[in-house]
């Protein structure tokens, strides 16, 4: 790695003694001897195996569940289903005001994705509980599913999610998040040449080599001890205590290095249920999801579906852009409509454009509901933004690094999101990717600089 | 064979943060009567080096060697709120919480050690190695070891310090959408260069030349191991990854590793980093969060570059062997047709 | 449930244990030897977080149940330094930042490990090899792939 | 329930006590205690030989004899068998290639199996305890309706000449990753032709099938560019590829003469 010091050196002074030092990490030697405690490097007597018997179909109503011959099976400690648990009815985000609650922690009357958590099965050991599970009878009766972003928002599809009773999520301003800046219609009525191209994506896993999961235990003094991977200890701490119905003081989430990340350890799936396990059986009880699980039930990143309309002009300056966006949020909420919501700000990307009109959706699915993955709202469309901007540069016939410099966006310049550029630096990349990457541009590019508009 | 090479080039932006809720992260500092300092926060460890960070910071701010710094994190009973580790938030909300609480305990601690050399506390400076001397005049000192003894045993004194940053939240505007939905941005700028078999439509990404500007190093091998490690999923999302390949048909999804496609070690781009600083006024050090955002310009840039190299664009992630040969297919039906 | 007798060297101490019948050897060693170095990272034999050395041999501890090791020589990341003197690789996978959230190391390390006891002077292409069935997440296998070579290197120099 | 394990010295021993409902073989576990990691419950009962005839490899001119406990590893240290490296080297990583055995690979559904392809190439033929010999090809049509008891002992073959043995697997991801497809070839040639051929497929059915149209279409003609194209389209014959998270059936399909083409032109 090249420490490019020669940029913005005026803006930096360099004179510190820790900041700036390549240290070692303070964690590095566990890690090399095995020794970094884990949340599941620890045992417990009387530790009981948490199994979850998932919906095997996309959308059904249940008609019934019949958990009296999992009871029976030798080594089961317990069975607990929905109506085990306090305030069953949730969404993770009401913690900062965002509803409705459209999920339930175990399945009530209906699921609405193929893995769905129903019932939870309690036993001695994992066989146990994997052969109690399969005791388990939930009789369904199959309903319609609704598996793309195009079939949900046709006008007769079936609703997906009755907690929203249409199948977007419904924001102050509407269908979607919207963002209005200048006059996008008058833009392209000045456009030289239009563009509009579509991009999509499938869900993608986080993948971390340590797999969700938590370990409770019940303490002498009525309280409760988590050990957990989450991202975000107090976000579960507060989604647990509303849905246990729990003062917060009960519970105790306790971290320590987490075997990855990226964005799939910020839901509330797992520990709620396995503290309620540790509460109704008195014994310590251990939640972690089966590396299939982790592929397939934990939150994806969403699949998405971008729509962007260009106006250009020979010279290169983008004009107008327009942009829909689609995003799958799968059955529930979860993150997903502030994922959408942060989409749109992200929207045109790092260039000035003065008409800008965009529209991100929150789309409701019987699949997989989607969450948080690192670049969470932006990723999939940076992939659509520079591949159109690619697009854009060939179609006048421009070299695509100075199709670039033309339309970046620069200090004190007005976002379509109506927020002054500050601290940009996106040409300064540009250029140094020139040098690096042997990419030359024109001299006048080289010239540019991100703090004024003169060159 | 039928190789094709092209390349393409990408440049992003990442917002810091998520202020679309409020952002709040709070920090406690302390010393122990011999001069350690703890820093105690609940926010969480992924990976990415937090915990070296935030003794980094901490120590910088108090003027102490990182050695002495042990950071206690990711328990609810001990540490004050974070909202999570998430949003590329991290070292700048945390990174801010603990400067704003070491800046509060370094001026308890100059303060007692002001009393143990009679002299006024902001005469005071601290030498980086354990020492706190009179500025100009480095014989008049006090260890940092004596004046938290001091300070514990004879002054009645809590060298401590509580930080908080907040990002109060943001309302988007119903009809413009004018919002503030993070605070500072990291840029980045990628070229990729491929090769394309359009026999077979497999694609080599054979290098990638990444650019980041990420406001400051803090700890320049950590970002580069985390821009590495970036890339190279940035690459992998391109081509590989997908929990369900024949989307929006949900069979077929991969149950583990053999069939959650990731590039292997035998399938690396040469990978080179160039880091740029321009400091963000309200980041830690004028840090920025770029651990989202070293993960998305190799995306499109890898796209492009198969562009250039074959003409075909795939407009779908990821962007499978399967895609590019029936887009290839595609291509020479139109040239014949 | 049946309880079965297992008895090995564990990282030169010898160890018995009863275990259920069926369980394997990293359950037996992280629950019932307290040895975690080993981690579950998918209990499928496709991650290698697991990966530990059994007579000598580079296993999947997920994979090999714990009654197939009686009398067996079992060696794991944690019994690698020698002290407080680290293995080469140790040193190597600290000095080149080769770890980031470290769930995957100590079976990365197992895996160069045995490439090393075999090929003191491997190639990038073996060490792409010996660690081909560990997969990581956070590095993207260069620092890693660095850092074997780096060891591979150490051990050259200090032998010369 | 539980799991129980029984282990038996030999191989005739262990045979017996498959015969009991809810018994399955262990070969090295890659595939069983996978079965039993994942809450498997179809057996409980796992039954396995330390049989060292079963771990043995003989090559002498009458023929090849790699016993079902052989595993990758060890072919891949007999230098006798260096012509079967690259099928055992592309079997999983390191230390699974320690544990999977021939016997087991035997029975690795698609896209999995890359070793058995190279048997099939090879014309091998499967032993199996109490019942002998049968041809491999013959063994993987039959080898769900064999029943549990069905214990694999070795596999016999006879050895390629020099040079004349083809191994190619393609995968997503390097140096191991599950195959789009895998080709094992026998071809041999006298005075610029192909005299005699045996081509066999991975990935092309749910498991490895021999490509016996792309064989006749092979033999008399040069190996030229020109040559091996009957082959190549007689290689799509009665094939029925999978679709699975690796790749389409449409894509295995499409792929499968470009990549045979450079298999046999190499």
């Amino acid at each position: 790695m090249k420490l490019s010091k020669n940029y913005f050196a005026d803006e930096r002074t360099d004179d510190f003694t820790e900041i700036g030092q390549p240290r070692p990490r303070s964690d590095i030697r566990g890690h090399v001897t095995g020794r970094t405690a884990y949340f599941a490097d620890r045992t417990f007597p009387g530790l009981l195996h948490l199994k979850m018997v998932r919906s095997p179909h996309h959308h059904a109503r249940i008609r019934g569940i019949d958990t009296s011959e999992a009871e029976k099976h030798p080594g089961v400690a317990r069975i607990i289903t929905a109506k085990d648990v306090p305030q069953n009815l949730y969404t993770i985000l009401i913690l900062i005001h965002v509803g409705p609650e459209d999920e339930h922690v175990l399945a009530e009357d209906k699921v609405r994705w193929k893995g769905e958590a129903v019932v939870a099965v309690l036993a001695e050991t994992a066989r146990a509980a994997e052969e109690a599970a399969a005791k388990v009878k939930v009789d369904y009766e199959v309903l319609p599913a609704v598996l793309s972003i195009e079939d949900a928002l046709k006008p007769d599809a079936p609703i997906v999610n009755e907690h929203h009773g249409r199948n977007y999520y419904l924001y102050d301003s509407g269908e979607c998040r919207k963002v209005r800046f200048g006059d996008v219609e008058k833009g392209f009525a000045q456009a030289d040449h239009i563009l509009e191209e579509s991009y999509s994506s499938g869900p993608i896993e986080h993948a971390p080599l340590e797999t969700s999961g938590c370990i409770v235990t019940p303490e002498a003094n009525g309280r409760f001890t988590c050990y957990t991977n989450t991202q975000a200890m107090f976000f579960t701490l507060d989604n647990a205590s509303i849905i246990l119905q729990m003062p917060g003081h009960k519970l105790h989430m306790v971290g320590g290095t987490v075997g990855g990340g990226f964005g799939g350890k910020v839901d509330v799936t797992i520990e709620p249920v396995a503290i309620l396990a540790a509460k109704l059986t008195g014994r310590p009880v251990s939640f972690i999801y089966s590396r299939e699980e982790e592929m397939q039930v934990s939150s994806p990143r969403a699949a998405e579906r971008i729509v962007i309309k260009d106006g250009v002009m020979k010279d290169g300056r983008i004009v107008a852009r327009q942009v829909t966006a689609y995003i799958d949020a799968g059955a529930y909420s979860r993150h997903s409509p502030y994922g959408a919501q942060k989409s749109a700000a992200h929207f045109p990307g790092p260039y000035t454009i003065s008409n800008v009109a965009i529209d991100s959706y929150c789309v409701y699915t019987n699949r997989t509901p989607s969450s948080a993955m690192r670049g969470f709202g932006v990723t999939i469309g940076d992939f659509a933004l520079e591949v159109q901007t690619d697009k854009l540069a060939r179609l006048i016939g421009m070299d695509p690094l100075e199709f670039r410099f033309i339309n970046a966006y620069r200090d004190g310049d007005m976002k379509a999101h109506r927020q002054p550029t500050e601290g940009a630096a996106l040409i300064e990349c540009m250029q140094e990717a020139s040098v690096i990457a042997g990419w030359p541009v024109s001299e006048r590019f080289m010239k540019m600089s991100s703090r004024t508009r003169e060159g | 064979m039928a190789v094709k090479r092209g390349r393409g080039v990408a440049a992003v932006n990442y917002p810091t943060g998520m202020n679309l809720g409020g952002d709040p992260t709070q920090a406690l500092v302390h010393s122990t009567p011999t001069g350690s300092f703890m820093v105690t926060l609940s926010s969480v460890d992924l990976g990415q080096g937090l915990k070296q960070i935030m003794a980094q910071i901490c120590a910088e701010t108090i003027g102490v060697p990182t050695e002495s710094v042990t950071v206690d994190t990711a328990d609810t009973d001990t540490g004050p709120h974070c909202m999570g580790t998430f949003a590329s938030r991290g070292t700048h909300r945390a990174g801010n919480a603990v400067i704003q609480a070491a800046r509060e305990a370094r001026q308890v601690m100059l303060e007692v050690a002001a009393e143990e050399l009679e002299v006024n506390a902001s005469d005071l400076d601290t030498d980086g190695s354990g020492n706190i001397h009179v500025k100009g005049a480095p014989s008049r000192s006090i260890s940092i070891f004596d004046t938290a003894l001091a300070a514990h045993f004879k002054h009645g004194r809590s060298i401590s310090g509580r930080g908080m940053f907040l990002v109060p939240r943001s309302y988007p505007e119903t009809e413009t959408g004018a919002m503030k939905p993070s605070t500072c941005y990291a840029h980045a700028c990628t070229v990729a260069e491929v090769e394309v078999d359009e026999e077979t439509g497999e694609v080599v990404v054979l290098s990638v030349k990444n650019v980041f500007e990420i406001g400051r190093a803090l700890n320049p091998k950590m970002v580069e191991q985390q821009l590495i490690g970036g890339s190279w999923m940035g690459i992998s999302h391109a081509l590989y990854e997908t929990t369900e390949p024949y989307y929006p048909d949900r069979e077929h999804g991969a149950r583990d590793y053999n069939e959650y496609l990731m590039p292997g070690p035998g399938d690396l781009a040469e990978t080179e980093i160039a880091v740029l600083e321009r400091p963000s006024g309200d980041g830690p050090f004028g840090a920025k969060g770029p651990g989202e955002m070293c993960a998305n310009p190799q995306i499109p840039a890898v796209a492009n570059a198969i562009f250039d190299a074959v003409g075909v664009r795939v407009d779908t992630l990821p962007i499978t062997p399967e895609r590019v040969l029936r887009a290839l297919r595609q291509r020479d039906a139109g040239a014949t047709a | 449930m049946a309880k079965i007798s297992v008895q090995f060297t564990l990282n030169g101490s010898e160890r018995a244990e009863f275990v259920e019948s069926g369980t394997t050897l990293l359950a037996a060693l992280r629950d019932k030897m307290d040895d975690t170095s080993p981690k579950g990272g998918c209990h499928q034999g496709a991650c290698g977080a697991c990966t530990v050395m059994i007579d000598g041999e580079l296993r999947l501890s997920c994979l090999t149940l714990a009654e197939t090791c009686n009398g067996a020589q079992i060696r794991t990341t944690a019994g690698l330094a020698n002290g407080e003197v680290l293995h080469p690789l140790q040193r190597a996978f600290e000095d080149a930042f080769a770890a980031q959230c470290g769930f995957c190391t100590p079976g990365m390390i197992m895996a160069a490990a045995a490439l090393l006891e075999r090929n003191p002077n491997p190639d990038r292409a073996d060490v792409v090899e010996a660690i081909s069935g560990n997969v990581c997440r956070c590095t993207g296998y260069e620092p890693i792939i660095q850092a074997v070579l780096l060891a591979a290197r150490a051990n050259s120099t200090s032998a010369a | 329930m539980g799991i129980s394990l029984q282990t038996f010295s030999t191989a005739s021993e262990a045979q017996a006590a498959l015969g009991v409902s809810g018994a399955r073989y262990m070969g090295g576990g890659t595939l069983v205690v996978r079965a039993v990691n994942e809450g498997d419950l179809l057996f409980s009962t796992i039954v396995r030989t330390t049989d060292p005839a079963l771990s043995a490899i003989g090559t002498s001119d009458a023929g090849v004899r790699i016993g079902a406990s052989v595993t990758m590893s060890m072919v891949l240290a007999h230098p006798g068998l260096s012509y079967l490296a690259p099928a055992a080297r592309a079997v999983g990583g390191p230390a699974v290639r320690n544990m999977a055995t021939v016997g087991g690979n035997l029975f690795a559904p698609a896209p999995y199996g890359d070793f058995t392809v190279a048997l099939l190439a090879l014309d091998a033929k499967v032993s199996i305890s109490g019942s002998g010999e049968m041809a491999l090809e013959a063994f993987l049509q039959e080898r769900d309706s064999l029943g549990a008891s069905a214990l694999v002992t070795s596999v016999t073959f006879a050895a390629p000449t020099p040079d004349s043995f083809r191994f190619l697997k393609v995968s997503r991801v390097h140096p191991k990753g599950a195959a789009v497809l895998t080709i094992a070839a026998d071809i041999r040639e006298e005075a610029g032709s192909v005299v005699q051929a045996r081509i066999a497929l991975g990935c092309m059915a749910d498991r490895a099938i021999r490509a016996h149209a792309a064989e006749v279409a092979l033999v008399g003609r040069p190996r030229t560019k020109e040559g091996i194209a009957p082959a190549l389209t007689a290689a799509l014959e009665g094939i029925a590829p999978p679709t699975d998270a690796i790749a389409s059936a449409w894509y295995r399909r499409e792929v499968l003469p470009v990549h045979l083409g450079r298999l046999l032109l190499s």
